[in-house]
């Protein structure tokens, strides 16, 4: 009995899906976030486009650090006008 | 158990469509989507997401690798906005 | 030579190799970047050690040996030989210097483990076993039961006269 | 084949440890665990001098995502908690 990898991938997205969207702090969803991209580049990868996943493998890495940047930059401008506990 | 590898293009395409649906669900009734706006901005992920696998699993590479570059770009302009909002005064609605 | 008895064999030599090039290298110490230092908080808080926390958070937020053992893995497999070690002893230097940590612990343990793979090859166990055995390995560390790991990754570190630097 | 089977089974048992914990920096070793499982699967299933350098671009890539997570958590407690 062989377990192929394309079925541990689609667990890998629908979980990171779920916990990206039913998460309600901020910095909970990046990890998820991060899981839903492995996901992606796994599906691609077993397709065969190499370079592909490559690239994507860069974009969402690109895309969680500019959230995190502005999550961080929010969160300082929020403590400065006093509205954080 | 079946043989994934034949059945690849159409196990892509249904998860494409259920990661459009739960994405699409969850940016706009979403927990908490109405007082912090940048959990909007995260939960946009998830169906984007989906629609470059639908994309992937028509075989049409260019247009997915497009999509996904486009993205980051258009995260830059909203989190500049959200930021630009909240040094006005923050959300009241 | 079987696959049953190949796998187990593979996972306790790439064990070996990165465990005993982190513990050698330092990396139980002082945590290199500010991350490892609070997942090493977060572990001795429930019921770990401190030195082990840090090996783990190092493990974490840097590539160290275990990505040396498994890129040198999968590079001597996908070029068919041993010069697919060096190429992944030269991007891990690089990851090493993107993420700001200083050391060379990843291309030590990229460099061991080429040699091993190109011994071990002469007697049936080829590369991607190492690949499956580097897998299992990880497991064992971060993946099971943190206190356990971590206070056995101590008591190494204690033999081997790494302690934490207060 | 039993080296994708492995694979498998083990990036499942860490996704869904990953889902049901609930402490967030609990949750950062299981991740690398998954990263460590897909840079290996992706040289598994093709085994060529392209995608040994796809796998090791994805790692790097990878772990400085997960340090950039870490880093951000950490700064995120000490904004909230003061110090």
């Amino acid at each position: 009995m062989v377990i192929e990898f394309v079925y541990a991938a689609a667990i890998l997205m629908i979980v990171g899906a779920l916990g990206g969207v039913l998460q309600t702090r901020p910095i909970d969803k990046f990890l998820m976030l991060a899981v839903l991209g492995d996901g992606l580049i796994s599906i691609v990868a077993t397709f065969g486009y190499l370079d592909v996943a490559m690239a994507s493998s860069f974009m969402t890495f690109v895309g969680i650090i500019i959230m995190m940047i502005g999550l961080v930059r929010v969160l300082e401008i929020r403590k400065m006008r006093g509205e954080l506990g | 158990m079946i043989s994934a590898t034949g059945t690849l293009p159409l196990i892509s395409f249904y998860l494409g469509l259920t990661l459009v649906l739960i994405g699409g669900l969850g940016v706009v009734f979403g927990p908490k989507t109405s007082t912090e706006p940048i959990v909007r901005i995260i939960n946009l992920t998830v169906p984007s997401t989906g629609v470059a696998l639908i994309f992937l699993s028509y075989n049409y590479t260019l247009a997915m690798l497009t999509f996904l570059s486009v993205n980051p770009i258009l995260y830059i302009i909203m989190i500049r906005a959200i930021i630009r909002l909240e040094e006005m005064g923050g959300f009241t609605s | 030579m079987n696959e049953i008895i190949a796998i187990p064999i593979a996972a306790t030599l790439a064990w070996l190799n990165f465990v005993i090039i982190d513990i050698w290298m330092g990396l139980p110490e002082a945590p290199g970047v500010r991350g490892a230092k609070a997942i090493g908080k977060s572990i001795e808080k429930r019921g770990g050690d401190l030195g082990g926390g840090y090996f783990s958070g190092n493990i974490v937020c840097s590539p160290d040996a275990s990505a040396g053992t498994l890129l040198a893995s999968c590079s001597y497999y996908g070029f068919g030989g041993p010069e697919g070690g060096l190429i992944a002893a030269l991007f891990v230097y690089l990851g090493n210097r993107m993420c700001a940590d200083p050391g060379y612990a990843g291309t030590t343990g990229a460099l061991t483990i080429t040699f091993i793979i190109w011994i071990a090859s002469h007697f049936g166990i080829t590369a991607n076993y190492f690949i499956v055995g580097i897998v299992i390995a990880i497991l064992t560390i971060q993946g099971l039961y943190h206190p356990l790991s971590s206070k056995l990754i101590g008591k190494m570190a204690g033999k081997m006269n790494r302690k934490v630097i207060k | 084949m039993i080296e994708e089977t492995i694979i498998s089974c083990i990036v499942i048992y860490m996704v869904l440890r990953l889902f049901i914990t609930q402490n967030r920096l609990e949750r950062m070793p299981y991740l690398n665990v998954i990263n460590f499982g897909v840079a290996a699967v992706i040289t598994l299933k093709n085994p060529s001098p392209l995608g040994a350098i796809a796998s090791m671009v994805y790692f790097i890539l990878a772990t400085v995502g997960a340090n950039a997570i870490a880093f951000t958590i950490s700064k995120v407690k000490e904004i909230e908690h003061g110090d």
